[in-house]
């Protein structure tokens, strides 16, 4: 007879090698293009920023988990995640002890005290982000140019192309602003990344990259960003943007491969998945265009995945699917 | 020819190279078997024999009225020594009949099997009979009642041996196809002269391809398609769950059976590659399902077999004779049938049973076991569904004890093919979840009724 | 006198009408960006909840159940219009900054909870003790969640700069979702003060 | 029938018995409610114009033709008998809703001063435009209403130009500007209108302040 | 003063009138219902604050009344409401004053485990999956279902593996005995004397019990022949006190040779309590 | 446009729950389920609406002439009570099967502080009849929406497994908090 104590257990009794945690390291792999771009254009200030992020993500989550007596789950390495897209998605000349306070409130606020991993319902790092544009609206919206590695800590201040926008400005002159002669050599320059904005956001090219690997390896659906995507497109047209300026420039390629896509707050199914996508592009292009702020991208998110329970309800036609009307007896409903 | 498959399932590791190439072997020294009462899905049966009793080979040795039920034959001569309870290969206790070989008496009056049949020439009640008397029930998994499936109330246009095998490590079908592919083809006939189907199909994963041109020889080689019926041999990409029934379905006609429907509702009848032999046998030889091929293997066995084996058989008979060999250091999982639908047992000392396709020693790298976490919500369960649930929300709903939301969802739908658990990356037990649903859900449908009556 | 003192106690903790029983959540929401709007709001609903419960009190007897709702309606309307009144003549500010949520006193759930669950039913003594200790544990959260929210989100307390200059108000405080926010925090802080404080009694006993 | 009316009967009396003592609260409460808007309007003419003595309405006279914009109230001051300039109650959208501002032009068109009486944006944001503790040009102390101070109607009233900003508020920055502006504009027709011109010495008083 | 006097005649008017259409439509469109439910409602403070998770005071009290909601649900009221609308529901809901015994002594040290269970850890997913995850296949699974389903903190994990009843807190509600897969849980009255076997291994075998548990009836049916009552029958492979004759001499506890005979009053109520599982 | 903006703010941009935090109590109580929440709403968009059409010219044409305007806290909320009371008795008796949908929600809206406060400030904010309108219904389906949302949120909740110290009631405040951050987007909107 065997030697030890059999395994008892519910079939199946064979499991996939792929983990959470695999997962979330490729997501840092594939924002690695992004944020080293970033860091190559706002120095080492850029860096400090990411490790401060990502360290007080990770902190947070731990002690958090440890003070309420739950397992530990720095392991699945989610926090970095979080952490890392938080500090993508800010100001570089963000006060460290700001993003800091940011990466604590995503991970503690806006995730944790709803049950960790898989069970928030918002978007932590976008939390985080929107907290900190509710607490510091000055500093989260004052940019700098790109200065290179070298960079000074306390860099002049500018606008970025969206703000100009806001501004009242032609497309012709935000491209004479940052040193383009016409648009079609700016949309280049946006396309392969010298503006201002956020650390990670500059280099549309860097972060198709690691969005298109991350769709190629299946870790991300295409369908939420090309959603996203299209109808950011459709609807910056609709409302009188120039509708390639409009998905080149600000966040959205950004949010539409590594944040609308974060897997505990998208929809599960593809219908759901692909009106949240577009959803998005919407409010996207509204409040760029109507609202008071001169990007969308934070709060369209944000509000559409208030709307995820409701967009799970749109799930596939399972196998077999008949209609249910056969089913309804009138003495059933009799009996009731 | 294009590979014809379904939508979404997964790629188990195959591991079936230890077994695919070794030869089916007999057992024939068999001192005892367990035969557990009841081994299809229907009414439990009464038993005909007392201890003491001498019992021949192929004798019924329990039976019952009723449609759903299936008699159950002696696989063994000898001595009935016990009546009593046992666990069976699913876990449970339940009545079984020890008998002991008795060597000495002489093998022509030890046997007692029925008389030949020809399919061809009998009515299809007298086949029917047949084919309930030989106690012959689904061998690839359920243990469903042929002689049920044989008499569907919709017509039939074709008849599917499922000869897909989609279970990693399992080879008993593969074995049989290459080394029986006549009986096979017999079966299939069979099989559409009691259905009256117009067309039969042999369904082989790609990995069998080699199959294939045997299957194909003995197709043309066989008096029944020279008499005009029309079977052929039909390719599928090698995916689990492809030999599901469902799947199976789909792949080769394009249709689904509708939900909470059978595989007659779109005119199809699907048999087992092993059920087929039986039935052949059955006709032929009279012979009663007293013995059933199953493939014995895993990374705790040293040396791995496929074998025909009489039905209660004891797996540790087989590990002490020799014609498997177990390493008991390394054993650390023994299921009865495959890694993603078997069951897990707590130990061999269990008999072969009418269902039982394999017996998988797992040593400890095979049957490791990763902790749940919490569900990601990657929604790979709900790509990889073979029958298109939502298996995150699903187990959503019945943990929030939602059972009405899990049936709209579909919880009863679930095949319980086990690919959701086997591609979640946080090893959520899924599948298990959906059977506790499932069994919550049906003792409250069933109160309901009686509520409204 | 033992007695009484529990009835008073209740409000505080036990059955703290924003933290345990959840009614009159709005107020406590809306005007708890600063200490003063929280401790003139706490007073407001406190004058009224008592004279409305000593009133009712009184005339308990008197009122014919059928219309007892509209008789309470009246009579807590008649004290919300007067304190509404008389803030407006002699503290025009804070009545400004509370703007509508002085009149809503009227239909504050706390108020007709207490009065249909208590005054309707006891004689005067209790009835005040209960009244003075609801409007106590009104009071006391209304200030705990303005103090709170005051100092992080504006650096000051009651108006007056508790923070270093340097201190750069997190503004997140005082706008709504951080009020939501440290309410939640407050109701949570405030199961786990009662659970300690029953489970110390349990040892006590 | 006979219980519904005593039903009512009950009812009444309760209800007048709480009006009766309202209405006493009431009459008492009156002059001084009454008294408070004056009080408070008085107090900020008299912080704008110095001078102030007497006040005439004249509301009807002077109105807003712009359609988001309404004057509420619109006063001529005088001091010493003699007009010095006039104050209008303005209210237009901000960031937050409804802002009121009252706004005193001189005789000589220049803005005697700008008060912020309501607000409602956000605080630390919009709501900066009425904390006395900020200041839109820190080496100078000006307040975001202080700036308008000694404006002329010629001048530009444009919000990062002539007219600081609040920071990261250019929305109610913006807004506050154009109810000043406004104002600003009829007032000064308005003053055209009803033949009102600075004295030489008083118009070089108010310039200077 | 006219503003008093316009206020008071203004104020007779509107009363007057809302009075008497209240009453008026309160008459025309009288409905029937339930007696109970007004009762329950007249119990209840009426704040109409939702806080119970009902529409309102109505709402909640046609609940009440109609079984579909406990009678501890109302913030507003507090205990005292509570208490007043539980006597109110308990006069006739509470019958007799029972508690759940459980009918196994398989502690983790007595009984022997089939293997090392994974997998969803309740009772009913490991029973589903496994037959039972140990060898006695009515034994107790030890994962505590009927715990969490204890709304009343009466039931606790012991370190043995075994859940344990706290009679104090037990209100008989029968909720762990619905839960439970193996059925295991009895209710009794507060009150039963007598003996129990607290076994419900129903394997005939003797050799099967034996093997697998060492506190198990081995149906040697030694109870059944030394009560002098001639009180114990066997009931489906279970001897079975009939209490009406039981005396308790305590015999058949002192014969039992796996002890799983027990006395109701001494052994089972009385017993102390074991230490519970962090 | 103007309607449009009243409305859009009202259901938006100030929405009475998230920004304005009126009617929290039936916020936290009424959204144990999707169904639940939207019977709740539309009753409140109901008696809203008609709490509006009833108190809007009273003030103006009663209250007012006869300079009783200090009477408006007591003559409003008797009359939406009785209101509320009237329109109960009218649905049970009439119309049951719009009662049992909606009517069981009536009694908890006499103390729903937003009903209150739409017809105070139709009144302060000077509206039209019209406008008042049109206001009332704009706030009310905001409250509908924030209703919904919460639920939605809620019933994913269930099986999430939120620290111990703040189940029940504490995180809904927290994930109403978040919705309200989330709605911060709207702001600015409608200017
Ligand atoms: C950018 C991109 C676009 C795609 N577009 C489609 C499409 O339009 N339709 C489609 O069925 N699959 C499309 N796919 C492939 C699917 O994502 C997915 O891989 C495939 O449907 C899964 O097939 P399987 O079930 O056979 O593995 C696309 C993939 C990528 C990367
Ligand atoms: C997920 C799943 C996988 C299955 N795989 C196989 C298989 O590989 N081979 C097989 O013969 N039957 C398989 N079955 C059983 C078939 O669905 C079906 O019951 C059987 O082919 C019918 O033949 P039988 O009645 O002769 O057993 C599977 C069933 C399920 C639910
Ligand atoms: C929560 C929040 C509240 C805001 N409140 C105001 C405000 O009251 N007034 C305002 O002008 N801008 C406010 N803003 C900022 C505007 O949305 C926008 O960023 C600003 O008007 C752009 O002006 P800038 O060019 O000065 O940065 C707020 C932003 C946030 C996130
Ligand atoms: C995913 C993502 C989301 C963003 N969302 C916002 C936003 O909601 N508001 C904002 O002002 N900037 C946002 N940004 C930054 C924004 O794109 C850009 O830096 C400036 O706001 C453009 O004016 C976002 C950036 C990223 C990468
Ligand atoms: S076990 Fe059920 S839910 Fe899971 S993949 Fe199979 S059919 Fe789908
Ligand atoms: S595969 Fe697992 S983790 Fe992913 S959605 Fe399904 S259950 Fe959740
Ligand atoms: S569930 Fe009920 S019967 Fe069982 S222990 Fe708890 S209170 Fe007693
Ligand atoms: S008594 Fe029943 S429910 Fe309780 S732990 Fe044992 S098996 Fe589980
Ligand atoms: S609903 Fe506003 S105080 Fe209760």
């Amino acid at each position: 007879m065997p030697a030890k104590g059999m395994l008892l257990s519910s079939s199946p009794h064979s499991f996939t090698p792929v983990s959470t945690s695999k997962i979330m390291l490729t997501v840092v792999i594939a924002l690695v293009p992004a944020a080293g771009y970033g860091v190559y254009l706002y120095g080492l200030s850029a860096l400090a920023l990411i490790l401060v992020s990502v360290g007080s993500a990770v902190a947070a989550e731990f002690l958090f988990r440890k003070a309420i007596n739950a397992t530990a789950t720095v392991g699945d390495f989610s926090a970095i995640v979080t952490g890392l897209l938080l500090a993508l998605i800010l100001p570089p000349g963000t006060p460290l002890y700001m993003a800091a306070l940011g990466s604590v409130f995503a991970i503690i606020v806006g995730k944790e005290f709803f049950g960790g991993l898989g069970a928030n319902p918002f978007n932590p790092a976008l939390i985080g982000r929107a907290f900190l544009l509710m607490s510091f609206p000055a500093a989260i919206t004052t940019w700098t140019m790109p200065q290179g590695l070298a960079a000074a800590a306390d860099a002049a201040s500018t606008a970025t192309p969206l703000g100009l926008l806001k501004q009242g400005q032609a497309l012709g002159d935000i491209a004479a602003y940052f040193g383009s002669g016409s648009p079609g050599e700016f949309f280049r320059q946006l396309f392969l990344g010298y503006r201002s904005g956020c650390i990670g956001e500059s280099s549309i090219l860097l972060i198709l990259i690691g969005g298109l690997f991350l769709v190629a390896i299946g870790v991300v659906q295409w369908i939420v960003p090309a959603s996203v995507l299209a109808s950011t497109f459709l609807f910056s047209w609709a409302l009188g943007m120039d509708p390639l300026f409009s998905v080149l420039s600000g966040g959205i390629v950004f949010g539409a491969f590594f944040m609308a896509t974060d897997y505990s707050t998208r929809p599960l199914t593809p219908t759901g998945m692909a009106i949240f996508g577009f959803g998005i592009g919407l409010l996207t292009a509204v409040i760029r265009k109507f609202g008071g702020f001169p990007e969308g991208v934070t709060y369209a998110i944000l509000i559409m995945n208030i709307a995820t329970p409701f967009l799970n309800k749109m799930r596939v036609k399972k196998y077999g699917f008949v209609l249910p009307a056969k089913q309804v007896k009138p003495s059933k409903e009799a009996g009731k | 020819m294009a590979v014809k498959t379904f939508k979404g399932g997964a790629h188990p590791p195959e591991r079936k190279e230890r077994s695919s190439s070794i030869a089916t072997e007999r057992l024939l020294d068999v001192t005892q078997v367990v035969i557990p009462v009841n081994q299809h899905f229907g009414a439990p049966l009464q038993v005909l024999v007392k201890v003491g009793d001498q019992v021949k080979r192929g004798q019924k040795i329990a039976d019952a009225e009723g449609r759903m039920t299936v008699p159950v034959h002696a696989s063994i001569a000898g001595l009935v020594k016990k009546i009593e309870p046992r666990t069976q290969s699913n876990n449970t206790d339940g009545p079984c009949i020890v008998i002991e070989a008795s060597l000495e008496s002489n093998p022509e009056d030890s046997t007692e099997f029925l008389p030949p049949l020809d399919p061809f020439a009998c009515s299809k009640e007298e086949a029917l009979a047949r084919v309930r008397a030989a106690g012959i029930v689904g061998m690839g998994g359920a243990g469903f009642p042929t002689h049920v499936k044989l008499a569907p109330s919709k017509p039939i246009s074709v008849v599917i041996a499922n000869g897909a095998e989609c279970e990693p490590f399992l080879t008993i079908d593969e074995r049989t196809m290459v080394e029986r592919p006549e009986d096979v083809v017999e079966g299939v006939a069979i099989t559409m002269k009691i259905v009256n189907a117009p067309e039969g199909v042999i369904a082989v994963e790609e990995n069998k391809a080699h199959a294939v041109p045997l299957l194909e020889k003995a197709i043309a080689s066989s008096p029944r398609t020279r008499a005009g019926m029309k079977i052929r041999v039909e390719l599928l990409k090698t995916k689990y769950p492809q030999g599901g029934e469902k799947m199976l379905i789909t792949a080769i006609t394009g249709k689904e059976v509708p939900s909470g429907g059978l595989p007659m509702d779109v005119g199809c009848v699907v048999q087992n590659i092993g059920t087929l032999c039986a039935m052949v046998e059955a006709f032929r030889e009279g012979k009663p399902l007293i013995e059933r091929g199953l493939t014995v293997t895993g990374g705790a066995c040293k040396k791995p077999a496929n074998l025909i084996a009489p039905i209660g058989t004891l797996v540790a008979d087989i590990l002490t004779k020799g014609y498997a060999v177990a390493d008991d250091e390394a054993l650390r999982r023994v299921i009865y049938g495959g890694p993603m639908m078997g069951v897990a047992v707590p130990s061999y000392q269990i008999p072969v049973q009418k269902n039982t396709s394999g017996v998988l020693l797992m040593n400890e790298e095979e049957a490791k076991y990763y902790d749940e976490e919490t569900c990601i919500r990657c929604g790979r369960c709900m790509r990889a569904c073979s029958c298109r649930l939502s298996p995150a929300l699903l187990a959503a709903a019945v943990e929030a004890g939602d059972y009405k939301d899990a049936e709209k969802i579909g919880l009863l739908d679930c095949i319980e093919c086990g690919t959701c658990s086997f591609v979640c990356p946080a090893h959520r037990q899924l599948v298990q979840r959906f059977r506790v649903g499932k069994q919550i859900l049906r003792a409250m449908k069933q109160k309901e009724a009686q509520n409204a009556r | 006198m033992n007695k009484l003192w529990k009835t008073f106690k209740q409000g505080i903790i036990y059955e703290n009408p924003l933290l345990m029983l959840m009614i009159g959540l709005c107020s406590a929401l809306a005007v708890t960006s600063s200490v003063s709007n929280g401790i003139g709001m706490g007073l407001a609903m406190t004058f009224v909840l008592l004279f409305s419960e000593v009133v009712i009190s009184v005339f308990r007897k008197a009122i014919p159940s059928s219309v007892r709702i509209p008789i309470f309606i009246i009579i807590i309307a008649a004290f919300t219009t007067m304190v509404d009144l008389v803030m407006k003549a002699y503290f025009p500010d804070l009545s400004a900054s509370m703007g509508v949520f002085i009149p809503l006193i009227v239909v504050n759930c706390i108020i007709m909870g207490r009065v249909e669950a208590f005054s309707s039913k006891q004689p005067l003594l209790p009835v005040i003790f209960d009244s003075l200790g609801m409007g106590l544990g009104y009071t006391w959260v209304m200030v705990g969640i303005a103090a709170f929210r005051e100092v992080l989100g504006n650096g000051t307390f009651a108006g007056l700069p508790v923070m270093p200059a340097a201190y750069q108000p997190i503004l997140f405080f005082i706008l709504p979702p951080g009020g939501f926010l440290v309410f939640g925090l407050f109701i949570s802080f405030n199961i786990w003060l009662k659970d300690r404080m029953q489970k110390s009694m349990k040892e006590r006993a | 029938m006979k219980g519904i009316v005593r039903l009512g009967v009950v009812l009444a009396i309760f209800a007048a018995a709480a009006c009766a003592s309202l209405a006493v609260v009431y009459s008492i409460t009156k002059p001084r409610i009454e008294a408070q808007e004056q009080i408070a309007l008085t107090a900020s003419l008299k912080d704008v114009f110095l001078e102030a003595e007497e006040f005439e309405d004249v509301t009807e006279s002077l109105k807003s033709d712009n359609l988001d914009i309404a004057f509420t109230n619109a006063i001529l001051v005088k001091g010493g008998g003699a007009p010095i300039g006039v104050a209008v109650k303005a209210s237009g959208p901000s960031y937050g809703g409804k802002a009121v501002l009252l706004v005193g032009l001189a005789l000589n068109r220049s803005i005697a001063g700008v008060r912020i009486l309501e607000l409602n944006d956000t605080p630390g944001l919009g709501a900066n435009a009425k904390n006395p503790g900020y200041y839109v040009n820190k080496a100078e102390k000006t307040t975001f209403p202080g700036q308008f101070e000694g404006k002329y109607v010629t001048d530009g009233f444009v919000v990062k130009g002539d007219v600081a900003a609040i920071t990261a508020s250019t929305i109610t920055s913006v807004a506050l500007t154009k109810i000043v502006k406004t104002v600003v504009d009829k007032a000064a027709l308005w003053l055209e209108s009803a033949t009102l011109s600075p004295t030489p010495q008083e118009g070089a008083a108010a310039g200077g302040n | 003063m006219l503003t008093i006097i316009i206020t008071i005649v203004f104020s007779i008017i509107l009363a007057f009138v809302l009075g008497l259409a209240l009453g008026f439509f309160q008459k025309k469109f009288h409905v029937e219902r339930d007696p109970k439910i007004d009762e329950v409602r007249a119990a209840l403070p009426g704040a109409n604050c939702g806080g119970c998770g009902f529409p309102g005071c109505d709402g909640y009290a046609e609940a009440v009344a109609t079984g579909r909601a406990a009678t501890n649900k109302c913030t507003a009221g507090g205990a005292s409401t509570t208490e007043a609308v539980s006597k109110l529901m308990g006069v006739d809901a509470a019958g007799e004053d029972l508690v759940s015994v459980l009918l196994c002594q398989g502690t983790r040290e007595v009984a022997l485990s089939k293997g090392e269970y994974v997998g969803i850890q309740t009772c009913r997913a490991a029973k589903l999956s496994t037959g039972s995850v140990k060898a006695c296949t009515w034994g107790c699974q030890g994962l505590g279902d009927c715990v969490v389903v204890c709304k009343f903190d009466a039931l606790a994990m012991g370190e043995d593996g075994l859940p344990h009843v706290d009679f104090d807190n037990c209100t008989g509600c029968g909720m762990c005995a619905e839960e439970c897969p193996q059925r295991l849980f009895t209710m009794v009255p507060r009150d039963r004397k007598g003996s129990v076997v607290l076994c419900s291994n129903r394997n005939v075998l003797k050799a099967n019990v034996i093997k697998t548990c060492k506190v198990g009836c081995i149906k040697c049916e030694i109870c059944v022949k030394s009560c002098p009552e001639k009180c114990i029958s066997m009931v489906n492979g279970i001897p079975v006190t009939e209490y009406s004759k039981c005396t308790s001499c305590g015999v058949c506890v002192q014969k039992c040779p796996t002890k799983c005979y027990k006395m109701l009053e001494t052994d089972v109520m009385g017993k102390k309590k074991v230490p519970v599982m962090a | 446009m103007d309607l449009m903006k009243i409305f859009l703010v009202a259901l938006l941009v100030n929405n009475v729950v998230l920004m304005r935090f009126l009617a929290l109590c039936s916020y936290v109580g009424m959204t144990n389920d999707v169904g639940q929440s939207v019977g709740m709403g539309f009753a409140v968009t109901f008696v809203t609406v008609l709490a509006t059409a009833a108190t809007w010219p009273l003030y103006h044409f009663v209250l007012v002439p006869l300079q009783l305007q200090f009477l408006q806290i007591l003559v409003f909320i008797l009359v939406i009570a009785s209101l509320v009371q009237l329109v109960e008795f009218y649905l049970k008796k009439n119309i049951p099967g719009l009662y049992a949908a909606m009517g069981i929600y009536l009694p908890l809206i006499t103390t729903n502080c937003a009903i209150l406060a739409v017809t105070f400030e139709n009144i302060t904010y000077k509206y039209s009849f019209i406008q008042s309108i049109v206001y009332s219904v704009g706030v009310s389906l905001g409250y509908l929406l924030a209703m919904v949302l919460l639920a939605g949120i809620r019933d994913r909740m269930k099986t999430s497994p939120v620290p111990k110290f703040l189940q029940g009631t504490p995180i809904l405040f927290i994930a109403t908090a978040l919705i309200g951050m989330a709605f911060m987007g709207f702001s600015g909107l409608i200017k």
